[in-house]
């Protein structure tokens, strides 16, 4: 018994409460600036969090179709890949690689919603989201280019780096901007959402309704917080990093900048969202080779 | 290891309740969907205090939880309502924090 | 212990000298050792899914995976997860590329049980495809025991070496083998087979070997 | 008993069971977060189901409308 690992769990669950609340009144935020400059009056700013409250409630069941227990455990997945990003990025700044295993695992949160459901619009969604795998690719050539430029790819080390010579958003801006269509990909109705493509129904969450579809949204909130907070610390760095409502600052702003491109441009098809994802990333590999060879 | 942004924590808890209020209020009072020009007597009331009490120090810097439930009250009205008193509240509080923080350094 | 490791992977916990075949375990390679074997338990403990079918004009059928056919591709399923899971901590180029080579295999089988025609064709076109990038992985990682004496990561890591043809013939090997983004077609016509849980590892694991490519290639 | 409640009793123990050990004998911060983060979502759902409400359907297990 030991009163510290006591208050390490205290620590760690007050840590993800406080990122899913701001991830999700940014994720309201989101969804009423869009919904401002298509002239529709919008939701309350606290929409997705009452949604996630509302649905906890819900009654569930398992369809006759499911593949038992993936269904179930598919959405815890979704919360456990999530709370580790948050807590080895944001609370113990460790190696970027790992936070990019965990949004890959992330590919396959999605993808093993829709297969686990057995519904043809899960798998639709799912496939897509298979599909799409292409906005990894950019990831990795951004690691490659960062590790050229920082000689780690430890996120205290990233930081420190900047600390000493200035936003890195400044030095690799090619590769931020890859970066940034990344985070574009994951917020909801950007062009490249095409796994949560109204013409599929709800994509790979449509069988997971209820208190299964709470629990994906509560990981998504946290998601959007931690991606936000991964884009401010390796490209701007300390001078937002350093204070956690400087931080938050960064974070409204991105966000506001993300839900007019949301707002402003059509969802792509999913050849169109692949194919431009997959020209991003072939001009990120030539950017990596270039810093390669020239040195 | 980064801390726990314990504070920053309170006060978004507190903005989501305040939100929850206002929406629980806003729905019970009124029964249009959309209205223009409507402002709520309450609404302003927590409004106005909310932005005031934004600048002025509490022990345990608990004014900040405090006026953002406030605050939270208008934000979270159902659409359309609410807007001229979070507005309100919202300029009212950077004014005192910009006048506080000319008087007070 | 050299900088190189620590400052890509994380915390450096240390090796296990199993004969020649050297383990390493860092933080990065623990974690994902873990999710391999912890998705591998559940792909065991999970049945597969009754895909449904919507037929125009008459009521949706089920497609249901026999005992006979789930048998085969749980085995399969569970190979390639122990083999994601050992490429993980693996610190040897050979071994790797062996794992990998293994990992092809498996994907094809997990499909190969399944009787539907689209399925077999596109894990056939998967295979010529993984035949083929055995050329350059195999042969990058000769070229590099040739170049440098040896294939172990730890050793390599220790020295600044010039391997960048040699790492571009790896990574296209790898390319190949996992199937990703140019070779994508073939793949993703697999994932329509039905029975979940064994269609899924075969994404999980190309998705584990791709990030740990990356972290060996800046590595060495 | 149905399927969900099983399985969420299930997932209520593991739960319990994990922060119990989690409380007791991790002394690393960085276990105690990961472990964390591994069993927080299996209480939730086991809490989540202890408040689903009772089923109107006929048959359990299904939903009321499938197919075209």
């Amino acid at each position: 018994m030991e009163l510290s690992s006591i208050k390490y769990v205290i620590d760690a669950l007050a840590y993800s409460l406080y990122a899913f609340l701001v991830g999700g009144l940014l994720l309201g935020l989101h969804r009423k600036i869009v919904a401002r400059i298509q002239g529709r009056p919008g939701p309350p700013v606290i929409q997705y969090i009452l949604h996630t409250i509302k649905f906890y409630f819900k009654e569930i069941t398992f369809p006759i179709t499911a593949g038992n227990p993936l269904y179930l455990f598919i959405a815890l997945m979704s919360i456990m890949v999530w709370m580790s990003a948050l807590y080895l990025g944001v609370v113990f700044n460790t190696s970027l690689l790992i936070l990019m295993g965990l949004y890959v695992l992330q590919k396959i949160v999605e993808h093993g919603c829709g297969l686990s459901s057995g519904s043809p619009y899960g798998k639709l969604g799912g496939v897509r989201s298979v599909f799409s795998a292409a906005a990894e690719i950019p990831l990795f050539t951004v690691i490659g280019t960062i590790y050229l430029l920082t000689k780690s790819l430890i996120i205290e080390d990233i930081i420190r780096y900047q600390e000493i010579h200035g936003p890195i958003i400044f030095q690799l801006p090619f590769a931020a901007f890859a970066f940034f269509v990344l985070l574009l990909s994951k917020a909801p109705n950007s062009p490249f959402a095409i796994v949560k493509d109204k013409s599929i129904v709800s994509g790979y969450m449509t069988e997971h309704f209820g208190l299964l579809e709470s629990l994906i949204m509560i990981a998504d909130g946290i998601a959007w917080f931690v991606l936000l907070w991964i884009f401010i610390a390796v490209f701007i760095g300390p001078l937002l990093v350093s204070d956690p409502l400087l931080t938050l600052v960064g974070m409204v702003v991105l966000t506001f900048l993300i839900s007019l491109l949301c707002a402003l441009t059509p969802l792509l098809t999913p050849n169109h969202s692949v194919m431009i994802q997959i020209i991003i990333s072939v001009l990120a590999l030539v950017d990596l080779l270039r810093r390669i060879i020239v040195g | 290891m980064n801390e726990v942004p314990y504070n920053l924590l309170w006060c978004i808890l507190s903005l989501t309740l305040g939100g929850f209020v206002g929406l629980a209020y806003s729905y019970n009072k009124y029964v249009k969907p959309y209205v223009e020009g409507n402002i709520d007597r309450w609404g302003l009331i927590s409004g106005i205090l909310g932005g005031v009490l934004f600048s002025i120090p509490l022990p345990y810097n608990i004014n900040y939880p405090l006026s953002l439930f406030l605050l939270g009250i208008p934000l979270g009205m159902r659409p359309g309502y609410g807007r001229v008193e979070l507005i309100l509240g919202v300029s009212i509080a950077v004014l005192g924090y910009l006048i506080r923080g000319l008087i007070g350094r | 212990m050299s900088l190189n490791i620590t400052s890509i992977a994380g915390k450096f916990y240390g090796y296990i000298p199993f004969g020649d075949i050297v383990l390493y375990v860092t933080e990065f390679s623990a974690i994902s050792f873990i999710v391999a074997i912890f998705f591998t338990l559940v792909v065991y403990f999970t049945k597969p899914e009754k895909q449904l079918e919507s037929q125009i004009g008459g009521f949706d059928t089920l497609n249901y995976v026999s005992l006979e056919e789930l048998k085969i591709r749980r085995l399969m399923a569970i190979l390639c997860g122990i083999c994601t899971a050992f490429a993980m901590l693996t610190g040897d180029l050979f071994n790797y590329a062996l794992f990998l080579a293994l990992i092809g295999i498996t994907n094809i089988g997990i499909v190969a049980a399944v009787k539907k025609e689209w399925v077999l064709n596109a894990a056939y076109y998967y295979g010529l495809i993984a035949m083929i990038s055995t050329l350059p992985l195999f042969g990058g990682a000769a070229l590099i025991l040739a170049k440098t004496g040896t294939l172990s990561i730890l050793e390599l890591a220790k020295k600044p070496y010039d391997l960048l043809f040699q790492k571009i013939l790896y990574a296209a090997g790898v390319v190949g083998e996992t199937g990703v983004a140019p070779f994508y077609a073939a793949k993703a016509e697999m994932f329509r087979a039905p029975g979940a849980p064994y269609i899924l590892m075969i994404h999980l694991s190309s998705l584990l070997i791709v990030i740990r490519t990356a972290e060996i290639l800046l590595t060495i | 008993m149905t399927p969900e409640r099983k399985s969420g009793i299930v997932a209520l123990i593991v739960g319990v069971l994990g922060f119990l050990y989690l409380i007791l004998y991790s002394g690393d911060p960085l276990v105690a977060y990961l472990g964390t983060a591994l069993f927080t979502p299996f209480l939730l759902y086991g809490i989540g189901v202890m408040f689903i409400p009772k089923s109107r359907r006929k048959k359990e297990g299904l939903l009321p409308f499938r197919g075209w």
